[in-house]
Formats: C-alpha cells, structure tokens, sequence
C-alpha cells in the first residue's frame, strides 16, 4: 500500500511542524498557491512503521551477499558513517566563513592529497558528484586543453565496446562524437584497430583498466603512446580502481586524467541509487582546468580555490562543492584503512575473485576469459545454457534472489552475450563465497532438470517477476489521487 | 586486517583452488615496470576509536554559531525519524533498484517520491533525482533543447537575478553542446526581472526562458506573465524554485498556463546543511515530454501474478541503454537524499510544510524589520520577498561578517562581489529554526559589529 | 544460524580492538586465564549483516500493530530517543562531579516534580529499574513504614486475582505472605469479601485500577476506606496508568504508594524486554523511606539526596541511580506532550479500547465485562470457541501473527479463561484497527470453516510453532562449541 | 494532535459506533469526585523542534572533561555498529518475546548472549539479564540461599573490598528475607580480604561467600583459596566480576573447584555510561540450580516440522506463571542493553576483548607510575591491582577534585567518605580510551592541583 492510501485528510505528525503565530502574509493574491499538493497525511507512528516496513524489502549489502559486477558492493563501515553524522558536520552552512570550517576543510585538502598519490596524478579536485559528473569534467579538461591550444579540429573521442554507458554519453555532453573500438579476444584492445582510428580529430580516449570484462589490459602503455603521439588524451574511468589500489597507478599507465568512485573503491554507501562522489585527478598539463572548488592550503589555513585563482578552469558543476558528506566518509575511510589497508583492499578483493572465477569454472560455467587473471571481478557467460536449456542470465539473476543472494550484473558489457559480471569485493568471507557457488551449481542444476523453476523466478519474494513492457507502455509515474 | 575476513587458512586454501603461490601472484598480467610497492603520503591507519578521537578534533573546529546564511541551502529542522529511517542498513547500502524484484523498499518509495514532487510543483511528471539544483537547471536547460522541436536556436534566456553559481554550474556543463545562456538584467530597485526586460528579444528564437521564484536576493517576481511571454515566444518556461516556498507561492504548474520543466534544489526537504552535499536536484515535466527526462524514472507495473509493483521505466533514455544517445550521462543520482525528503515529506505533510514556509516568511520579515532599525541598514529592493532578503550596509560587508564570526554569529552572504552595483550588499536568512531571542541578538550585534567597523 | 556458526579461528573485525604495545602483565600465573572464551570471530560486516538479519525476525512498534494488553505498547519517539542518545549524556560518568551535571540532574528533578503532579503524590524517587522493581519498593516502604511505627504483626499483603505476577512475587520478595482475593463477577473487588480479609495482620494491599481487567474499580473509595481502617496501606501498580492520565489520580482515589511503568506510560521502548523504569511516588507519611538517591534543588543548583539526608530510606536499589537513560527519555517526553498531550494520551487510548471492543463484540466475540467500559484495554475471551471448534486463544493468537499482526496478550489474567488481553493504544490509526477486526472475524470463519489452519499457525513466519516442552525438557541454553 | 493519529472524522465515527456523546463520556465509570480537570505543574507541550533547543541546552551544562572515574562505570570504545544495530526498531520496539514465533530476532540473539558470557565466565548458563549489577548481587543472593540446601543459616558473608554501592543494594534487596549480610574486613596494606579473615567463621554454618575480582580499589585478591574456602565450609561460592577484566584474568569457572555463581555489572560491554544506566546485570551459574536462577532464559527447540528455533523456556521459576512462589519478582529485564553487549561481543571477539583488557591494564599501570612520581602522592596499597588503583594524596580529595573539574578534568573518585580509614583516598582509572597525551595531562594539572590545594 502506498502511503497515500493509508492518509487521512487532517491527520499529520503535529509535532514536526512549527508553531505558526497569525502573521499576514503581504504576497499578492497571483504569486499565491491556492491548490494542495498531494503529500502523505500520517501520523508519526505511520510514516515510521510505513518506511521501516519498506525498507525491509530490500536487498542490501547490510542483508546479503551483493556481488553486483562493476559497482564493488564491499561494507559501507557503520563507523564511518556515524562520524559523518556528527552534528558539527551537518550543520555546517557551505557558505560558512573560513574560520568556522577549518575542520571540514583540512579534511577535503588531504584527501585531495591522498587521491592524488593513490592515482599517480599530480592534483585533485573533489567537486564531481558521481563518476559520470567526473567523466563529464574529465572530457571537458580534455576539450579545453585542445582549445586553449587552439588545437580545434579535434572532435573524436574513442570508446571501447566494453565501455560503461556513461563514458560515450559524457563524451557527447562535452560536444563530442564518439567513435567505438571494439575488445581482442584476450579482452585486451587491438592495438592495430586503435592505431587505424586515431588521427588529427582524436581528442582522447576513454577506458578503464582494469577494464569491465575483469582483466587488465597488458597493452596499456602502447595504448597511451599511440594516442599521445597521435596528440590525443587519456581518461581513466575509475570505477574499477578498487582492483590495483596501491599495486599500480593510472598516472603511470599514461593516462592524463581520471575520475575515481568514492562510492565504489572507498565504501561509502549506495544509498540505494546514490549519493555518490566522483572526485577527478589530473596530470600537471591538465591542471589549469580542473573545476572549483578546490582547496588549498596556506600557511597552516585552509582556502577555498575558485574561478578566480584558476581562471581556465572548466567551472563549477555543482552550487557548492559537491557531494561533501561523501568525500568527508571517504576521507575517513581512508584513514582508516591507512598505506596498508589500501593494499589489502585490492589483494583481497582480486583473490576473491579468482577464487569465485575458478570454482565456478571447475564447477562448469563458462568464463568469458577463461585464459585471463580475474581483476577484482570477473564474467560468467550462460549463451549455451541459454540455448541448451532456454535459461538466460536474466532467469539466473532472479533466481540467486531466492536464494537470498543479490544477483550480479547482467548484459553487462553488452559485447558478451548472457553474461553475469561477478564483483564479490574483499569484504566477504570464504564460505559466503562458497555459499553463492553452491547456489549457482544448485541452479544449473534446476535449469537441467526443472527450467521452469528458474525462468519463473523469484518465487520467495514479496513479488514475482515485473512486467516491465507494461511499465515502460502503460507509464504510471505518480499515485493518481482519485483512485 | 580491517574490513577483510579472511583467515591464513582462507588464504591458503584459497590460493590452492586458483593455483597460485601467493596473492601477489594474482597481479602478474600487470606489466612488471608498472607494479608499485608503495604510495606516497598515505597515513598509517588507525582504530575506529582513534578515527573517533581525530573527527572529533577535526568538527570541533568548524563549531557553528548561529547562522543566517541561506543563499541557497537552508537550515530547518529535520524530524529525528528522517534519518533515522533513511539511515537503515536496508536503504543505505542498497545499490540501484537494478534487481526490481530486491528492491522494492526503495522503488515504491522513489514513486511515492515522483508523486509528492510533481504534486508540489503542480507537474505531471518527476524523475527519482539528479545531484544538486544548480545541476538540475543544467539538465532541465539540455532537456528543453531536445524537448523545443520549434526552436533551432540553442538559446536559453535566463533571469539574473537567479543564483549565480546556479548560472556558473549551467554554463559550464551545457556550452559544449553549443547552448547559449543569455542572461536577462533585472530592475536594480526591485531586483526582479521584470517583463520589460524582454523586450529585446520579442522577435528572436529562443528555445527555453529559465524563471526562479524566488530568485536569488529572496524577492518575488511576476512569473505568470514571464511564463505567459515564454509560451508566446514559442519558448519552453523552465522553473526555478525553492520546494519549501512553494507550499505557499503558486506552483509553477500554475504560473500563467503552466510551465513546462520545473528544477531546483530538494535541500530545505529534510536533507542537512553538511557543507552542501549531498543535497539532491528534483526535475519535474510536463508529460509530454517525458522521453526527455535525464535521470531514472520509476513506474507501477505489475508481476506476472497481477500484483502491484515498481520498476525503473523508460531506460532506453538512459545511458545504460542508449549510450551515446542518452538523455544524460548521470547514473548515480542522489537516493538516499531523496530517501530521507520523502519521509520529510510524509511527517510534514503539505499542512506541516506550509506552516514551516510561513514562519520562515514571519522570521525573515521580523529580522529584516529589526536590521532595518539599525542607522544605515536598509532594504537594497522595494517589494516582495520570501525568506530571504537583501540589506544595504553602511560599511564593507567583509569586515562586519568577521566581527559577528567572532561573536558567534555566522551574518549572511556577501552578495557584492558577483553584483557590484549592489554595493555593499548583504543576504540575510531566518528560517523557523530562529527564535525570536536569536533574531534579536543579531540585531544586537549587528549593530555593534556595524559600529566597530564604520 | 548462529553467529558462532559463522566463525573462524582469528577472524576479527581487527578495527574495534586498541593497539597493544607489549606491555607486561605482571599478574601471578594462578590468577591469569587460560582458556579462551567462545566468543564470535566474525568480521564486521558480518557482524552487522548477522543481527540486522536477525533484527527482521522480530514484530515491533515499527513494523507491526502490536496490541499486546497490559503492556501499552504505543509509539516510541525517534525524536526522543535521538535526544537521549546525544553524545553529553551518553558520555556523562554516574559519579561526575555536580558541577557537571547540573543537565542531566534537572532533567531527573523536573521529572520527579511532573511524576508526583500526575499521580498526586507528594514525592518520587526514579531509581526502581523497572516496574517489578518499584513494586519492591513501594511494598518495602510499606513495611518500613509499620517497621518505624513498631507495628510489627502485620504480616500480610492483600493481591487480586487479576493482579500480574510481579504483584505477588515483590510481595514475597519483602518478606510477605500474599493472600490473594477473587474478583468479583463485575470486575471489581467485592467488598464484603474485603472487609473478611483484613485485620491486624494487614500490612497492605496491592492493586492496579483500572485493572488488568480493563476496567475501573468504581468502589476503590471505599476499598481504601477498608484498608485505611485496618491498619494497612495501599499500594498502586501504575503499569496502567496510560488510561487515567490526567483523568484521575492514584492518589486522590487513596493510594499511598504507587510504581510508574516509564516503558509503558511514558512511551521509552521496550527493547525486546527491557530496560524499563519503576520510579515509585508516595504519599507524605511515607516519604522518609523512599529509595535513593534522588535529586534535590536547592539555590537553583542541583544534588543527589542519599541515605545521609534520608536515614530511614529503604535504601539503594541500583549501582548508581537507575535507569538513568529511560527517565532522560521519559522527561523529554513529557516536555513533548505537556500537559494537554498527557490528557490526550489517556482519551485516545480509551477510545481506541472502547472502539475496538465494541467492534468486536459486534462481530461475534464474547467480552469479558460486557457491561463494562473498557478502560485502555478489555478481554476477550474464547472459552466458547475453544470448546466448540478446539481453537484456542494461542491459536487465534499465532494466527494474527501470519495476518503480520501482533497477538494480545494471552492466558493474562489468569481468572478468564482461553483470554486475549488487548490494548491497542492512543497511536494507532482507526483504519488499523479496522484491519485488526477484520482479521479476527476472518480466523474466526476459518476457526469454523478450516480450524486447522488456526490450530498450527502460524506457517507465514520463519519457523512454524514451536516446541516450548522440548525446550523445557531437553534444556539447551548455550551453544555447544563441538557441534 | 502530537503522536495521535485521530482525525475529527475517526472521533465521530468512532464515538458513533461505541454509542457514547464524547471521549469524556467514555470516562464516567470513574467515579465523579475522583475525576479531575487538569494537572498542576506540568508545562505545555513543545515541538520536537523546540524539545532539541531545551535539551541541547540541558546536554550542554554537562559538558565533560577527561574522565579517570571508575568505581564501577568505564568509559569505553564503543563500536559505532553496536548501537546502529541495536537502535533498528525492530529491536528497540519490541516487547519481550512472548510470542517466539514473532520473535527470533531477540531469542536467537539472547541465546547468543547466554552462550558468550556463560563462555567468557567459565560458566554452564546464564540467564537473559539482571537490572544491573549491584541488583544483580542481590539475586545471587536470593539465589544461592535457595541452592544451598546444606545451609539453613541464610549467612551470607561478603568481601569488605567490594563496591560499597554493592553490598548498600544487596542489603537493601535481601534483608527482609530473613538473608544477613555479614561483611568481611580486607587487608589495611593489601586491600583485599585474605583468606585468613575468614577463620572467625570456621564452624559456622555459611550459605554463601561473595568474592569480587577485581574489587572495588581495582586489587586483585587470591579468588582461588576464596573459593576453596567457601566449598569446604559447604557455602555456594559468588563471584562478582568485571567482564572486560575476565578476558585476562582466570574466569570464576575455574577459580579453584569452580564458583557456582557468577554475576557482575555489563556495562563494560558496550554500554554507553550515561549516568548510570540502563546497564544491565549478567549471572551465571552451574547447570546443576539453573532452576534457581531468576530472570528469562531463552532455550533452543524445534518447530512443528522440525527447524530449530529459540523459545522462552523454564518459565515455571518466573512471577507471571509462579506467581509468589517465583524465583524473583523480575519481568522486565535490560533487553537492549544485552543487544547492544552481544553485538560488542561479536564485534571485539574473545582475542579483541583481551586487548581492550591489556590496554586498560596497562593505560591504568602508566597512569599509577605518572602520578606516583608527583610528590606526597603514593599507592594506598601493595599488591596486584587490575585497571583501578587506590591512590593516598597528601591533602583533602573534594578540593583536588573541584580543582581539577575547572581545568576540565574528572579526576577520579573520592574513597575516604566510605572507608574512613583509608584517608585521602582517590581511585583512579584509565581505560583503553586514553592516550599517553591525556595520561600525562592528567598528571600535570593534578600536580597543580595539590600544589593549590595543599
Ligand atoms: C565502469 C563504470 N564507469 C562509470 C560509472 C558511472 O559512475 P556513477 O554511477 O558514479 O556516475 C560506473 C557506475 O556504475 C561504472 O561501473
Ligand atoms: C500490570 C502490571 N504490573 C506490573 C508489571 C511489571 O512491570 P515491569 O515489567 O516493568 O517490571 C507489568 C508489566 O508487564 C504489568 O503489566
């Protein structure tokens, strides 16, 4: 039931609403709201009960396994959140003075700092909100560093097939046509294939590494040196970072500017669909444009730096400065997790994977790179299954639900047919790992034996499979107050 | 080791079933030349309880006074159960509903969320969120351009009196695709933009005229007959507004005969001040055209037993799908955010926020009385305002905010520096947090402050 | 599964320990430990993933409506809770200097001072940690009181049949004998049967009104007249005092001594049991004897009262002074509700009972008191039910559970048999307790169409019913370390 | 209306179906001279919005220092986990677990909780709470009194060197049951009771002896021979510990033949030390007089079709089914609090536990050597103490302590008003919480503070 139908006209939460004392209101009549929206009339105790009961129908890392490929589910730390929390954070004005935000500052600064020598690069600003707001300034530094040179003609930017949607859709926000590089099957990229691409309309190249197909790609440095010498830039999408934290650095690798996922690689929560943050580091060539604000420190006091000290900057993405709770959790992860957690973060997180990846393959699933190391996560394709028994990836997925396991991504990277892209992160144990094994081989089995069981799924869960033709055709996006 | 489970056992089995000697093994298809040891100025890492010690030291220097900043995130008062609900484990650490049937906690109350936004705004439609409100304008404004099939031009009117990060943060995401923002000049003495002011562009073709209500100095301005003169103009009418304010002001729905993208920013709906962020944008449209909204959109729908359910609908505008051709790039948008504004919402209801409105009114109105007592300080605008409201000093406005910094004071924003024909201009803000003690102490020191450095 | 289940030899959620330097201990051998404990090695995540599991098996206030009688389980305040839990008062030591705890100790005096308001009694002191123990208490001063007057034969306690357990036993626990007396059929004391009982070994008399009954003694004048006159005195459980405030103070009807329920009237939560809060109010000739401490203002500062102030105190019942947690919680609660809340509280609450009984006495069911008002609760009883169809109270009981109601209390008090005890509180909207009826008439169709499926509910909850006699019989209270 | 749900229209339809005019009407079986109008001295209600302005200010007058009090309270790490998970409302809302079906969640959980301390105790079981732990003394008490069926006498002797608050509430619990107390006298130069002080009871007929480890001046005394004592002399043997102390020191299980009771204070495992409480009391003992033990106890069984679930079990010992024959009157118990220490426990683990243990040992031994070097200020006794220590200062404690509560600091706990022959006595205590820094600081401002004072 929705809220809406559990209101009553006149009822509300009484205490949450301040005293009002009869001041007139002088607005004239025609700026006036006369209408009442439709928001819920509950009681406290409803609206409590109403969203608690929500929540529990979700799935969550707090709940379940989550090996969603690509998003690195791994434990959002409870105590990093409560820190965030603290109410000196929270009340924070954004547009405080200096002398009352030293702390939040100081904390913004080193991290920048820190960001900067986890990627190699030479600075950092925090601003971006998410991967995608970093992979729009990351192209847009791109873009003004070719201007700013004058160098005009450049109006390409390359992007494997295996890409994240987001990267040749952010291309195309900064004004660029996005030209689509297809994966080797090793899932490295053909170096061949690039250098016939690349010319005087390159302006770059986007790719992670390691990339969305869970391997590494080995031809990295060739890459970075037909692009530079073809006068083009590398992006880094850093959502995979969580894979080499501390093992290898994008700045070395030649790329010229990234984004990292603060909400991925550094555990703050998803929020079920965000807040994310996606903070962007640079090589000393790009720096002039980085967007503001940024911070900077000046004989022991923090600043802000704005268009003003950086006048090539790209600008401002956001009224403040981005996501700052975000940051601040993943500044205090990361100290927590210091120069060695950093490491382990990766090593744990790449033996995991390997781990699940061999298992499953000795278990009889089929490996999209069964000759490759797993990254950090690694893909499953079901094509056979999917032909022999009629059970796609999609009837997979639904069917990990019942088994109380939220189910990897699917169709994901689109260039490998019915594939699972499985992330188990470092902070799962062994025998939930061992668990999820046993449930797929259990799957497997179902699909040999009883298709339908699997292709009907989920069965034990509140509701079972959406039609989401009907969704998409039929749209019904907000409660229609008559029914 | 934090965070990680594995025991030496766990290791060594592990490593068997893989055939690896050890974890470092496992990085060998990394060319040898790019493997580090080591990173530079990473800090040794530290207990919870010494992560505790050190953020209690790091917040206690940004212990706030009181504060009359508004200029664009508020400070009101947030119901304990908002967060305390948002904050469960099951909505936190949730990803994107990508696995409908696992998440419908979070879908059904993201189109609770669409129902009580677009409601408020009078609109048909709302997407689940977009990051902030400067950026939401940024989207709305890429969205009129593919939604105004009529116009060609690219060219996006804006009032100045709108937020002036608001204008950087739409500038500097939508140039690149060759969108012009036009920005119109309002009246110095009512600091509005007045209808007038369009008359330069009566026979031009403009694609979209973005309206703010209230604007960024907190006055109100004549947005039906702006809205009216966007429509004749075959203009899309883009809103900018302030969710409190709106449970008292005309919705944008309603503004002449309806604008077609309202945006701004969901902050002042439970969501806390925390240095800016995370805030969430809302964007609500017109149905029509609906197939241009940025961001995730959740529909009803229902299970293959005829049950109702929730899903995210209308993917093929999204990056996931449609790559290069999507609507926007954004993927991650600001859930949780929206999470805690929808219970606001639901412990608020529409009675509860319009009464927070109306002391916001009420406090704001006293305080500026109360300034406008002092010798020297005057209202820098004849008119209507909200709850915000510009003053004129007699003094520089740097030098008086550090004097109240001192007192515990945080006296408003300087507005000078963007405008300089305002000169000496400072925007003050009292929401219904302030008691009438609070109002009157600022008075007090304001006066004091305004004393010292004159 | 058990959290132990999950474990493996050095696992830890490494974060939570301190550094150790190695330090010696210099403790002698035969005063160290040797052996381990069985404690979790589990990681963090786990550890969190395991009890906000575990936490999803339970019916709340926040997820389910929870009519359980006698308990007065209504909303508790998130706003209130928040406030308790702020750092100041979480961090202030029990034995702090009074200079700083002038905070806390005005809350606890301001509460003292409201307490007595409500109850009409002269004084309170807060310490009894829950109800069971202000009973102790109250029936301790009591006996002090005969004690100080050398009125020393009096050797007995007078408890209804309908009183709760904890009446009886705390008599016992001073040193009492109980004679219990019989309700009569009106649901209240009969008089003459009083008056037989008393005499000059009448210490006292313990009694809740309204009763567990769900109604309100209307002779209690008249029974305090009885008691007075022998020589005893008269102690009021206040677990019920949901129904009267602001309506009728134990006081005025006679009482010399009564226990508040904080977890109960004053809305602090029950935490799956505890902890609680009993303060005890008592009138002024029994004021020498309350428990310490208590606070006391003088020249607008504030001090603890011991037994140095108070010699004839019945003394310390607790380490420090209670629950000092739940009486913040009930002070700012009262703050919230004020004085018309607290008349509110009790009108609803009423309203709700009556409401829902007279529903269901329309739907078919038998009351208990049919001619009675229901206080803030009433009885249903299925003595018939049980005869006729072979369902039960904890039938129908388990059956609410799989409706994701939960039950009344049951076999409470004892003298109705096959009884559902049921209080729907002042919080709880029309609509649920519509859904409420409507449930009860649909077992009780499926009680005369289907009794099977009443007599082995509940089969939607995670286990089926459960086997109490085994449990009793083949004790298993700790996790044996070898299985 | 605040928390009530009722519109006018529910009132109406509500008082309509029960056949009653008014709510008031719903009131007149109250007899009408009892009914009253209102109430005196209770204020207006408040917003939660105002509530948070009166109770910041109220949190603000106890603003805290440095705290080296112990005394039966210690401030430790707590892990931000344990109460993010004990406060979900599925916990915290719950009643006690009548109906087991409906609640797993809490039973599962106790049983866990029996299992960890009854474990870290040494003991075979353990029930779901006591109150606190003086309280909990008391029923140990009562307990053993019941046990001991070899005893008639009801003498119940008890270590001098425990917590006076202790033995003030045992008292106060147990007198009127015929139960005396008889106290016996520590060492004036070791501070414990040595073994030798018993020999006045060599033939007497004994119930119990109650042992503390540590004792109230943090001392460790020679619990094996205690123990010993008690067993040859037919008495129950009652050990009243500290948990966090038990994870180094031999857990009572194991003192000589093994103790038959344990019980103890739990708010060192994870509870907050908000004044005082709600802690709650732990108490275990040997299977063999489980029936004896007050309080709930959870028991593991099965379903109807055999899955394992938990249960309320041995409920014939509790008032609501035994009514005056109970083995206590307690019903409501400490449930959160137990919630809270479970995930703490869970959380730390036994290797965790023993470093929060070695930290406190050793903070509190460094604290002991600081302080001892300031001149006049000496250890009151010789001997082994564990995270406490008795310290003799060479001038009046009250004054020291006001000083140091100015310069912010909570210096400890004055003995002498408690034991007057012990003079100028101060107990100190520093747990794993304080850093060398704070150590040192202490030291400084207490040398100033004698320097003033004396
Ligand atoms: C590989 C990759 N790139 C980019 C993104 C976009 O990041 P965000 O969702 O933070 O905008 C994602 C997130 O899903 C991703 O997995
Ligand atoms: C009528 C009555 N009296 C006394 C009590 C005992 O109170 P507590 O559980 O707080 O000890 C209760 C609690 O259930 C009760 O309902």
């Amino acid at each position: 039931m929705l809220i809406f139908e559990k209101s009553q006209t006149q009822r509300q939460a009484a205490l949450q609403a301040p005293d009002i004392v009869d001041t007139v209101l002088d607005i004239p009549k025609e700026l006036q709201r006369s209408s009442k929206a439709v928001l819920p009339e509950a009681s406290e105790l409803q609206t409590v009960r109403h969203y608690t009961q929500l929540s529990q129908k979700n799935f969550s890392i707090d709940t379940q396994f989550y090996p969603l490929g690509s998003c690195t589910m791994k434990y959002n730390p409870r105590g990093v959140h409560k820190l965030a929390m603290m109410p000196d954070f929270l009340k924070r004005h954004p547009l405080a003075p200096l002398k009352q935000s030293q702390g939040y500052l100081s904390c913004a600064y080193e991290l920048q700092q820190m960001l900067a020598s986890i990627s190699g690069m030479s600075t950092v600003s925090l601003t971006p909100m998410a991967g995608a707001q970093g992979e729009f300034a990351g192209v847009a530094m791109i873009r003004a560093y070719h201007e700013d040179r004058k160098d005009n003609a450049r109006n390409e930017i390359i992007v494997p097939d295996a890409a994240h949607g987001t990267n040749p859709a952010s291309a195309v926000m900064c004004g660029y046509k996005v030209k689509e590089i297809p994966t080797g099957a090793d899932g490295n990229i053909n170096l061949n294939t690039l250098k016939a691409m690349v010319g005087p309309q390159t302006a770059g190249i986007m790719l992670t590494n390691p990339s969305t197909l869970g391997v590494f790609d080995q031809n990295i440095k060739a890459v970075a040196k037909i692009i530079h010498e073809a006068g083009g830039l590398l992006y880094y999408d850093g959502a995979n970072l969580n894979a080499i934290l501390g093992k290898v650095r994008p700045g070395d690798m030649g790329f010229d500017v990234l984004h990292f996922n603060l909400h991925k690689t550094f555990a703050t929560p998803h929020g079920g669909g965000g807040p994310g943050c996606g903070p962007v580091g640079v090589s000393e060539r790009l720096k002039p444009y980085l967007p503001t604000p940024m911070v900077t420190k000046e004989n022991d006091s923090y600043r802000w730096l704005t268009k003003k000290d950086c006048p090539k900057s790209i600008g401002r993405l956001s009224c403040f400065m981005g996501n700052a709770g975000i940051i601040l959790r993943a500044y205090i992860y990361c100290r927590i997790l210091g120069l060695q957690g950093m490491h382990r973060a990766a090593e744990f997180a790449t033996l995991n994977a390997n781990y699940l990846q061999t298992r499953l393959q000795q278990a009889g699933f089929t490996l999209a790179y069964p000759e490759r190391k797993a990254s950090h996560e690694f893909i499953v394709t079901l094509a056979k299954e999917a032909k022999t028994l009629g059970v796609t990836a999609m009837d997979v997925a639904k069917r990990l639900l019942d088994y109380g396991v939220h189910a990897p991504t699917t169709y994901f990277p689109l260039l490998i047919p019915e594939c699972l892209l499985i992330e188990p992160t470092e902070t799962e144990a062994k025998e939930d790992l061992d668990y999820f094994i046993d449930i797929m081989i259990e799957i497997l089995n179902e699909a040999k034996t009883n298709p339908e069981l699997v292709t009907t799924a989920p069965h034990t869960l509140p509701i079972k499979r959406l039609d989401d033709v009907k969704a998409a055709r039929e749209l019904d996006l907000t409660w229609n107050f008559g029914e | 080791m934090p965070y990680i489970p594995h025991t030496d056992n766990d290791i060594k089995n592990m490593l068997a079933v893989i055939g690896a000697d050890s974890i470092n093994d496992l990085f060998n298809e990394i060319p040898a030349e790019l493997r580090i040891d080591t990173l530079k100025n990473i800090p040794d890492g530290l207990g919870e309880m010494q992560t505790n010690q050190l953020m209690q030291e790091k917040a206690s220097l940004d212990k706030r006074g009181l504060c009359f900043i508004g200029a664009g995130a508020y400070e009101h008062h947030i119901p304990a159960a908002v967060w305390e609900i948002a904050g469960r484990g099951e909505f936190m650490t949730a990803y994107t509903p990508y696995q409908a049937e696992a998440s419908q906690g979070t879908l059904q109350l993201l189109y609770e969320y669409q129902t009580m936004i677009a409601s408020l705004m009078g609109m048909e439609v709302s997407n689940a969120s977009l990051y902030d409100g400067a950026s939401a304008l940024a989207e709305a404004v890429l969205m009129a351009v593919r939604a105004n099939r009529k116009s060609k031009s690219k060219r996006i009117l804006v009032a100045g009196s709108i937020h002036p990060h608001y204008l950087d943060t739409a500038n500097a995401i939508v140039h690149a695709q060759g969108i012009s923002i036009e920005v119109v000049p309002f009246c110095n003495t009512q600091g509005k933009v007045l209808v007038e002011a369009f008359a330069t562009y009566e026979n031009e073709d403009i694609t979209a005229v973005v309206i703010p209500q209230p604007n960024f100095f907190g006055v109100l301005a004549d947005v039906n007959q702006l809205t009216a003169w966007a429509h004749q103009h075959n203009a899309l009418a883009i809103a900018v507004v302030n969710p409190t304010a709106v449970a008292l002001l005309k919705e944008p729905g309603q503004w002449a005969d309806g604008v077609d993208i309202v945006c701004g920013e969901g902050q002042p709906l439970g969501i806390p001040l925390s240095s800016g962020g995370p805030y969430f944008g809302f964007l609500c449209c017109k149905k029509t055209i609906v197939r241009q909204m940025p961001g995730r959109i959740i529909g009803r729908t229902v299970d293959s037993e005829g049950l109702t359910g929730y899903t995210l609908t209308l993917q093929a505008r999204e990056q996931h799908i449609r790559r290069s051709k999507a609507t926007s790039n954004i993927c991650t948008n600001q859930g949780l955010a929206v999470t805690a504004a929808t219970i606001y919402m639901s412990l608020l209801g529409f009675e509860g926020l319009k009464k927070v409105a109306r002391a916001c009114y009420a406090n704001t109105h006293q305080l500026a009385a109360l300034l406008t007592n002092i010798d020297g300080v005057t209202l820098m605008f004849q008119g209507h305002y909200f709850h915000e409201v510009l003053l004129q000093l007699p003094c520089d406005i740097d030098a008086v905010l550090d004097n109240l910094c001192e007192q515990g004071i945080q006296g408003g924003f300087n507005v000078s520096p963007y405008f300089p024909q305002l000169e000496n201009a400072l925007l003050v803000c009292a929401t219904e947090v302030k008691t009438e003690k609070d109002l009157q102490h600022f008075a007090n020191q304001l006066e004091f402050a305004i004393h010292q450095v004159a």
